[in-house]
């Protein structure tokens, strides 16, 4: 029994994670919506609990599973920063559910079917774990973008999201069956033996990677795959957007990161072309299509687009140090996705939440405080030192000129000139415009709790990025053989 | 005419195309756009399948049958949401699915 | 004494004081009442602990003093700080503007003074460190940093198009520092570290050096601003509200050319020759150009813009001379520059603060009822125009000695802008001070009162100082432009036996 | 000794420095008593160290202490006195000190007297400092300083359009000038690394006949570093080319134009020259065009002061004419000529300038002569001015201008070279034309009937004693200057009294052939003068219709020579106006149509057309998206099955 | 061979065939019968390759629950069968040309593999000899040992499906009178009864 059970402790978080699922599914079923707000609180300790079972136990590299599942620093690492995203989800879409009438228990359920499925795939070492995380973590994301299911846009935006959803994991799979047909295994750890010291790599290999990261890229949403993004934003009821920009996009950067590096790592020359091109792509539609937007969720989804590509841009230049750039990336990109958010969460004007950007106007003088942290969440978004943002970028450009990647890294700064555009202009509403009608006091303590942290953190993290490089770089030496 | 694995492969890689198109080509409604998704899905069944056949590996019909076990899930799902689409809309043409642009 | 961080006491000093005015609370009045008087106390005592710096340094040596150093983000980008004698002027320069801005900003700014205040000191934090950073990637966060809270003045207190010229003033000069930043990565890569003293002791592949030269010049000749990419300036200076203006001209601008001595030329000396013929051209261009622009101007403060174009000029051409001469004489007319021209951007604000309109047509005559600001106002633009006596004409000479042992035609066509600086200064000098007072709003002006003549009095006397006995800014510089020069005919030398190696 | 120089140079700017600092304080009268204090104190200090210096030939070098320092170019501030400097110290402090007391009755109705005492007080520090420089670095802070108080002083009375625009003009056209010299100064930093007159004359030798890069051609160094100075000096003595500011810069009060543009900084470039005749001298070429420069302006401004109606514009292009003669005296060496003609000129013009004060004082501020007449009876004393300083101007025997003028035409002749000749004939044709505009000037302003109202008429008295002394004292120079230093300064004790301070080449025999020069030479100047007098007569006492009727017959030399040979409207098409119109052009069209256009503002237009398009392509329907993923994933597979990713 | 040639050839033809009408039909519910067909077909397709347990699955799970749910929602969202419209397949061609080119590509790439397999056999789970031991056995076998993993995992998918498609479409209408029975048992005469004291002439 204990030998059986010790086979499952490298997956204690995941197991953990189902069994709360179940759990509240039953407290939810009986005791009714009343109970969301208690849902909600057990699933944020759930994740609590699932962190520090999984701080806590081996952060060696352990595969269990039968080669299915594996565990080490760089997984650790990622499931940090999801279970953390998405606590931080949960808790600000405390109040907006209320307020919405979109209180129901089973929201938070799926959140941590989500999360759970994310935690998949950080942990996948297999093309079928990774079909079934992704999954996993996709089917619970359609729900909850149309949860708020008397609501046009929302259901639009789920059936968008979800037909677009269907279509990648259709390329996924045709991409996974091509390795599989070619290599003869699923199995990252034998994929990557398959390709070590292969003289020559066949072009239909190649080809069914390049369908695997299609339906990678649109998890990610790198352009072209990108195209779900800016309209499910708008669409998804705003907490669902905060969640969307934050969790399943690091889930899927580690999923991307781990696939590349581990089983095709040998393969560099050939995947390192499809990164830089989608990277570039994302960076620049990230940056120009955004200027256009009036919504500040649709502005925040192109951000987020462009966001990535800057992730990519660590990526592609595949050394430990790109996948550190990465990971630093993800951490301070976090952190200032849930700040912007809490932000946007609170912007509720007469009792009704608003999501134009020149509602914004004059918060500078309505709100200062409010406005000052939005103003260095829009700074460090734009990569103006001496913010977090800029150190995100600094790093994945080191990776990238130390991997001779100059063109990449050009097109790359450009972009974030050109994309600085949009986020000054947040700025220039927010504090250059007259005010219009101010948004609602006081704010809800989570939210200004949660900016006032993700502020001061972006704020000051240039006076000590050491222990987080420290962090990420073991991490991403974990991830590298 | 021995029937090798290309020719299954030809097979699906048609019927994959095919989805593919059904979901871009079709104005008409989302309901075949989903079942252009089944489509795609089978094709890759078919993929998986006839590796799985010819190399003798079962790991290929084991994801297969994942993929069909999900793929039921999916179509639940995508059901579900159009379902709820239909309700607000009345409509599930895909032309008139463009609320949100630009 | 040494023990002390001094540099980055009066580095973050104002940041302290920032946040100290962050946490006022009370009604507003109180507020800013409060805010202004930290902040005026928190820049003098700053002015004051950087005189230490000047008190303290030791000017027979290049070596760079008040040297601090931690380990920072990585291995090989330390918080480096230190100074040598082309630096440490420019702090002085920074902290002693500071509270001649803030004073100037007492009163004409109204609103939001708290977030006013914060946002001058941080730009002071932003500008001490700038020059006082001795590792790039240091170097680099403050000198992006400056952007914020120069963004903020500009489009929080600026003038009509103060949203068109925030934004061209941010993104053009991003741009410019952005490529900067790939060049920073890339010299990381080759020397694994981007310590400033280690990097010009440090040889780059001639190849790499102009890649490595341009991506630095796209930053520091937007900051200079040289000819063509100087359009944000006249836009960002007559947007901007007084104080900022001033900071604008009398230190930012200066980035630049302070990039250029400290990294362009030192690190990449072949590339430096390489393009020197480049800098050349753009500067005469300049000089010429944007004198001839000034003289058109219609707005006070677009004029003086284009002059500091147009003596920036002057600057760019000195540093590229690679004479003692040229080098000190640009640096400086930096230093100059930024005391005449702060002074000529309060003089505008002094009629700006009781007629509202920059216009110059809309003035004329101020003269029969404000005889101190005639007075003062001649003064700098006889500074401005480079007249003997003055701190103008000293760097100016200077540069023209310099550059006409190098190349005369450069020297020549320099010196023109000696004609067409008298021409627009005096002509605008003219037209607002001299003849008659017709206008109605005119008649009711007051001259200067005593905040405006505290405001005036220490730069008047240091622009007639400096004119006459140059050597205390002089002397500091000698060594390590000497040092500076050294070390390139060094570097060229080796160049050239590498070529002749070749062959 | 040390201590008398400096009180010597600095008196007058301490005195500036009160009165203009503190002249609401002190008081119209406190602020005259200031700075008369120090510059009386400074005409008498001056006088003292002329006959010491020149007396006991002992120049002195005061250091005072460094100016620049950079590497090898090392300036520092010092007071250089020798004989060159002691004269123009005497000329400009006793003019200096004349015309202040005037300005005292000059000025006493004007509302602004501690700002005009304390300008005067002002350029005449900076003369000062221009004067006893010893490098040429420190001589162009005195230079461009006067220029400075030329331009505050000729803008003094603000209210009036005309003033400002000649104040601005005198500086741009002076910066003009002195961007030749600004060159000439680098120039000769480039040749000898230093900018000391000591250094840079002793090394002059060497450099004679080199050559250098100069704007892309080789030139000889020393001819090109003196062409650059010499366009310094047209642009401060307002030589032909450069001399459009002086006529105009009499919009300046009286004793203004007494004082700058006339005795002392106009005279400035004469100085310098004649400070660098050690460079000079071998740059033979430069002479020669000094020479031609000298004799043309000479001849040209005679011809503009014959017709012009303008009291103070008469004398201005006298002025500009005599400058004529000082250059030509260089152009053929004989600079002790030039100076000497300098220092007798400084007390005449500056006695008809004075004079010409007291009349404008007199006549209510009228300037125009045709407006004037028949008041010699009114005011004597003035008239009797007049006459000296006119007598002397027109170099009647024994009076001071006799002296010089003479022997700068006799050298000129006497230099025997082409160019020597030609301004021999400018010269004494200059002469004939001088004399009969001072006495048309004089047969205009005081007799014939009177042409002014009534009520002018009944004002015009004779001026106050505080204007009337200072007259006296310079009419004495005008009368007694020539004869009394003539010897020493031109004559057999030149070399003695000039000592080191002015070098002419050994082989240069210039003032002794002078003294051989044929009779009809010596006479010609006296003779022509006396015609000319004898013509203003004819034409404006005797038969007052002649000149209308010349000028009616010859309209266009007439309104050629009215206006000025047509220099400023010339300028005005060629500089000013295609300045103007080039800086618009750049502004608007440079900086905004290209620069901006298309760099921040056409990169954001194109970024704003790309931001459309890219929306446009987010059209919101799905199958567009799904066609974009399956065109990514159909670029990305066909992209490696061709090959092309390797 | 002869038999198993035909017959893949048939399969692949109805299956290819059934396809396009899917795509192709305008009637939604003739799109979802092709796509029944389809499945049929290929659950032969499967057998033909020796998956058998795969082949019973397909029309089971997917003819048996999948496509019948596909019509009943065909059916019950009851949508008017429009015409095309006019001018949306202007980029038809451009779209077609992608695709074909695509098309070809893979062909080219997978199905030029007519020879035998030379997969690397790595198998991690090769296939037992077909009369040892049954496919359905054999999968049932590796996918309660080898898989139970992702078993676990496709149970927590199924479990979203659920809840999504209960959280989604469940309604509780406020219109719908539903029998509460306690609510019937508690009800009292007071509840149901109320007196109205009418005064005369008043009216009510």
């Amino acid at each position: 029994m204990t030998m059986a059970f010790a086979q499952f402790t490298p997956a204690l978080p995941e197991i953990i994670l189902a069994i709360a699922a179940m759990v509240l599914l039953m407290i939810g079923v009986f005791r009714g919506d009343t109970s969301t707000r208690a849902v909600s609180w057990m699933a944020v300790l759930s994740f609590v609990v699932a962190w520090f079972v999984l701080v806590s136990g081996d952060v060696g590299h352990t595969v269990a599973f039968n080669g299915l599942f594996v565990n080490d620093g760089f997984g650790l690492f990622m499931k940090t920063l999801v279970l953390l995203a998405s606590s931080l989800a949960i808790i600000m879409s405390l109040g907006y559910i209320r307020h919405e009438n979109m209180e129901r228990f089973e929201y938070p359920v799926l959140i941590v079917l989500a999360t759970l499925g994310m935690l998949v795939m950080i942990s996948a070492n297999d093309l079928m774990s990774l079909y079934l995380g992704i999954e996993l973590q996709s089917l619970s994301l359609y729900i909850v973008a149309s949860f708020k299911r008397d609501s046009e846009k929302a259901t639009e935006a789920g059936l968008k999201y979800f037909v677009l959803g269907a279509l990648s994991s259709g390329m996924l799979l045709y991409g996974a069956s091509m390795i599989y047909g070619y290599a003869g295994s699923t199995n990252f750890d034998d994929l990557a033996k398959s390709f070590h010291g292969a003289e020559h790599i066949s072009v239909g290999l190649i080809v069914g990677m390049v369908f695997l990261f299609a339906g990678l890229a649109f998890k990610v949403s790198a352009v072209p795959f990108h195209m779900w993004t800016p309209d499910v934003y708008e669409g998804a009821p705003t907490p669902v957007t905060a969640f969307f920009a934050v969790a399943p996009k690091v889930a899927a950067l580690a999923l991307l990161a781990r696939v590349l590096m581990s089983p095709f790592g040998e393969l560099i020359a050939q995947w390192q072309q499809i990164i830089i091109a989608l990277s570039m792509a994302s960076m620049v539609l990230g940056a120009v299509a955004a200027i256009g937007q009036r919504n500040i969720k649709r502005l925040m989804a192109y951000s987020s687009i462009g966001h990535i590509g800057f992730a990519l841009v660590g990526l592609a230049s595949g050394s430990d140090e790109g996948v550190r750039g990465v990971l630093i990336y993800l951490i301070i990109y976090l952190v200032m996705n849930v700040g912007t958010f809490a932000v946007i969460l609170s912007m509720r004007v007469k009792d009704n939440m608003v999501e134009s950007i020149d509602d914004l106007a004059g918060l500078g003088r309505n709100q200062p405080l409010m406005a000052m942290a939005m103003a260095i969440f829009m700074f460090s978004l734009a990569g103006v030192p001496p913010m977090a943002g800029f150190f995100g970028k600094f790093y994945v450009f080191m990776a990238a000129i130390n991997s001779g990647l100059y063109a990449l890294a050009i097109v790359g700064v450009v972009a974030s000139v050109v994309g600085a555009f949009y986020y000054l202009r947040i700025i220039k509403i927010m504090y250059f415009d007259e005010p219009v009608e101010a948004f609602e006091r006081p704010l809800r303590t989570e939210m200004s709790v949660i900016m006032t942290v993700a502020s001061l953190f972006t704020l000051f993290f240039f006076v000590l990025p050491a222990p987080f490089l420290a962090v990420a770089q073991t991490a991403a030496q974990a991830l590298l053989p | 005419m021995d029937i090798g694995l290309g020719h299954y492969l030809t097979v699906a890689a048609i019927l994959f195309t095919l989805g593919i198109f059904g979901i871009f080509l079709n104005r008409k409604n989302v309901i075949v756009i989903l079942m252009s998704i089944e489509l795609m899905l089978l094709a890759v069944n078919i993929n998986f399948v006839a590796f799985s056949s010819f190399s003798g590996d079962m790991v290929g019909q084991v994801f297969s049958m994942f993929i069909l076990t999900v793929a039921a899930a999916e179509a639940a799902i995508g059901l579900a949401i159009l379902v709820v689409y239909f309700r607000n809309r009345g409509s599930i043409a895909v032309e008139d699915i463009n609320m949100m642009k630009g | 004494m040494t023990d002390w961080p001094i540099l980055s006491i009066v580095t973050f000093l104002p940041a302290v004081g920032a946040a100290f005015i962050f946490l006022i609370r009370g009604d507003d009045a109180i507020v800013a009442r409060n805010a202004r008087n930290v902040a005026l106390w928190t820049t003098l005592i700053t002015f004051a602990v950087s005189i230490l710096l000047w008190t303290g340094f030791d000017t027979t040596t290049a070596d760079f003093q008040f040297v601090e150093k931690t380990a920072w983000i990585a291995s090989g980008i330390d918080y480096h700080m230190g100074i040598d004698g082309i630096s440490m002027l420019f702090i002085i320069l920074t902290t002693f503007l500071m509270p001649i801005c803030i004073l100037a900003s007492w009163q004409s700014i109204q609103s939001r003074v708290k977030e006013y205040m914060i946002a001058f000191l941080l730009l002071e934090t932003m500008m001490v460190g700038v020059f006082s950073a001795l590792d790039l990637v240091v170097f680099y966060l403050f000198f992006e940093g400056g952007l914020i809270p120069m963004f903020l003045i500009i489009g929080i207190w600026g003038g009509k198009r103060r949203v068109y010229a925030s934004f061209k003033f941010f993104l053009y000069t991003l741009l410019g520092s952005v490529l900067m930043l790939l060049a920073i990565l890339a010299m990381y890569m080759q020397a694994g570290t981007t310590d400033i003293p280690t990097l010009m002791t440090t040889k780059f592949d001639a190849d790499l050096q102009n890649w490595l030269w341009l991506a630095f010049f796209a930053s520091f000749a937007v900051k200079v601003p040289m000819w063509p990419v100087h359009t944000w300036l006249p836009d960002a200076h007559v947007e901007a509200p007084t104080a900022g203006s001033v900071i604008l001209a009398g230190v930012l601008l200066k980035m630049g050319g302070y990039g250029m001595l400290r990294f362009s030329i030192p690190m990449f000396p072949e590339a430096t020759e390489n393009f020197t013929y480049l800098v050349y051209a753009l500067s005469v261009v300049a000089v010429i150009y944007t004198s001839l622009v000034a003289l058109m101007q219609e707005d006070m403060k677009k004029l003086i813009a284009y002059s500091s174009v147009a003596h920036m000029g002057f600057v760019t051409i000195g540093m590229f001379t690679f004479t003692p001469q040229g080098i000190e004489g640009a640096m400086f007319i930096m230093l100059s520059h930024g005391l005449v021209s702060a002074a000529l951007f309060l003089i505008v604000g002094v009629v700006y603060d009781r007629l509202h309109t920059r216009e110059i047509a809309r003035y004329g005559g101020l003269v029969h009822n404000m005889p101190n600001y005639a007075a003062v106002f001649l003064l700098f633009t006889l500074a401005n125009v480079g007249l003997p006596g003055t701190s103008g004409f000293v760097g100016e000479f200077l540069v023209l000695v310099g550059i006409f042992q190098v190349n005369n035609w450069v020297a020549f066509l320099a010196t023109t802008g000696l004609v067409l600086s008298a021409a627009y200064a005096l002509w605008l000098y003219r037209r607002v001070i001299f003849g008659t007072l017709t206008k109605a709003d005119l008649k009711d002006m007051v001259d200067l009162n005593k905040r405006e003549i505290a405001i005036f009095a220490p730069l008047v006397i240091l622009v007639l100082l400096f004119g006459v006995y140059p050597a205390p800014l002089l002397d500091v510089m000698h060594e390590s432009v000497a040092n500076l020069i050294h070390n390139h005919e060094v570097a060229m030398q080796a160049a050239r036996e590498m070529a002749s190696a070749v062959k | 000794m040390i201590k008398l120089y400096t009180a010597l140079v600095f008196l007058p700017l301490l005195g500036a420095v009160l009165a203009g600092l503190f002249g609401r304080i002190l008081g119209d009268r406190g602020s005259q008593a200031v700075t008369l204090i120090g510059i009386t104190t400074s005409a008498l200090l001056s006088v003292y160290v002329f006959f010491d210096v020149t007396g006991n030939n002992n120049p002195v070098v005061v250091d005072l202490f460094t100016w620049i320092e950079s590497d090898s170019f090392e300036v520092s501030w010092a007071l250089r006195v020798d004989q060159l400097t002691a004269v123009m110290l005497m000329v400009v402090c006793v003019v200096s000190a004349v015309v202040h007391w005037y300005s005292v009755g000059y000025m006493s109705h004007d509302k602004a007297i501690p700002r005009f005492m304390s300008y005067l007080s002002l350029f005449t520090f900076a003369m000062l400092m221009l004067v006893t420089a010893d490098n040429f670095l420190q001589m162009f802070f005195g230079w461009e300083g006067v220029g400075l108080c030329s331009y505050l002083l000729i803008g003094f009375w603000y209210d009036r359009p005309s003033a400002n625009a000649a104040a601005i003009k005198a500086f741009l056209v002076n910066r003009v000038g002195d961007f030749g010299f600004a060159l000439g100064i680098m120039a000769i930093f480039f040749t000898f690394n230093s900018v000391e007159f000591d250094v840079v004359f002793a090394a002059a030798p060497e450099m004679a006949g080199k050559t250098f890069m100069f704007l892309g051609q080789e030139w000889d160094i020393l001819t090109t570093i003196t062409m650059l100075l010499f366009v310094g000096a047209m642009g401060k003595s307002a030589q032909l080319g450069l001399h459009t500011w002086l006529p105009d810069a009499m919009e300046g009060p009286t004793p203004v134009s007494a004082l700058i543009h006339a005795a002392t900084m106009v005279t400035a470039g004469v100085f310098m020259l004649a400070r660098c005749s050690y460079l000079f001298e071998y740059a033979p070429f430069t002479l020669e065009v000094v020479t031609v420069i000298g004799a043309t302006t000479a001849f040209v401004a005679a011809t503009i002061g014959l017709v012009q109606n303008d009291i103070k514009r008469v004398i201005a292009y006298s002025t500009m004419s005599q400058l004529g003669y000082m250059f030509f005296a260089i152009g053929v060496s004989a600079y002790p000529a030039a100076i000497f003609h300098l220092l007798t000129h400084a007390f005449f013009k500056a006695l008809l300038f004075l004079g010409a004060g007291s009349v404008i004082h007199a006549m209510s501020d009228e300037q125009d002569m045709r407006n004037m007449g028949g008041i010699y009876k009114l005011i004597p004393g003035t008239y009797l001015m007049m006459w000296i300083g006119s007598l002397a101007l027109a170099g009647v025997p024994l009076f001071a201008g006799y002296y010089s003028k003479d022997m700068i035409i006799e050298v000129a002749f006497a230099s025997g070279s082409g160019v020597g000749t030609y301004a021999f004939t400018m010269g004494i044709l200059a002469a004939l034309m001088t004399a009969f505009y001072s006495w048309r000037l004089l047969f205009m302003t005081f007799h014939g009937p009177a042409r002014a109202d009534e009520k002018v008429m009944a004002h015009v008295h004779e001026s106050p004693k505080v204007m009337m002394l200072p007259l006296l004292v310079l009419a004495l120079g005008a009368i007694f200057a020539g004869w009394f230093w003539a010897g020493d300064m031109i004559g057999d004790g030149r070399v003695a009294f000039w000592g080191e301070s002015i070098f002419i080449q050994p082989a240069n025999h210039i003032f002794e052939n002078a003294h051989h020069v044929s009779a009809w030479v010596k006479y010609s100047p006296t003779a022509l003068g006396a015609i000319g007098i004898l013509l203003a007569w004819w034409f404006y006492i005797k038969n007052p219709n002649i000149p209308k009727a010349i000028a009616t017959m010859h309209r266009e030399a007439h309104l050629f020579l009215l206006n000025k040979w047509y220099f400023d409207e010339l300028y005005d098409l060629i500089f000013v106006n295609p300045a103007k119109r080039l800086g618009h052009f750049l502004w608007k069209f440079g900086d905004g149509k290209i620069i901006d256009g298309l760099g921040p503002d056409g990169i954001s237009r194109l970024v704003l057309n790309i931001t459309r398009r890219a929306q446009t392509l987010q059209s919101g329907y799905v199958y567009h998206y799904a066609f974009a993923m399956m065109l990514g994933v159909a670029g990305f597979v066909s992209w490696f099955v061709f090959g092309l990713g390797g | 061979m002869i038999v198993h040639a035909l017959a893949f050839y048939l399969f692949a033809a109805v299956v290819v065939a059934c396809a396009v009408m899917v795509v192709a039909a305008r009637n939604p519910v003739h799109s979802v019968l092709f796509l029944i067909l389809a499945f049929f077909s290929a659950a032969g397709l499967f057998v033909l390759l020796g998956a058998e347990f795969l082949a019973m699955l397909l029309v089971v799970v997917y003819v048996g629950a999948v496509a019948v749910l596909f019509l009943f929602v065909v059916m019950m969202l009851d949508v008017n069968f429009a015409a095309l419209r006019e001018g949306v397949l202007e980029y038809l061609p451009f779209g077609l040309l992608v695709g074909f080119v695509m098309l070809v590509e893979l062909v080219m790439l997978y199905g030029a593999w007519i020879t035998g397999p030379d997969i690397a056999l790595a198998a991690a789970s090769p296939t037992p000899d077909i009369t040892q031991v049954s496919n359905t056995e054999a999968l049932g076998h590796l996918l309660y040992t080898k898989y139970i993993y992702l078993f676990q995992a496709a149970g927590m998918i199924l479990l979203v499906a659920m809840i999504g498609a209960i959280v989604l479409s469940n309604r509780q209408r406020d219109g719908v009178r539903r029998q509460v029975i306690a609510e019937q048992i508690a009800r009292t005469r007071k509840d149901a009864v109320e007196m109205k004291k009418v005064t005369p002439g008043g009216g009510i």
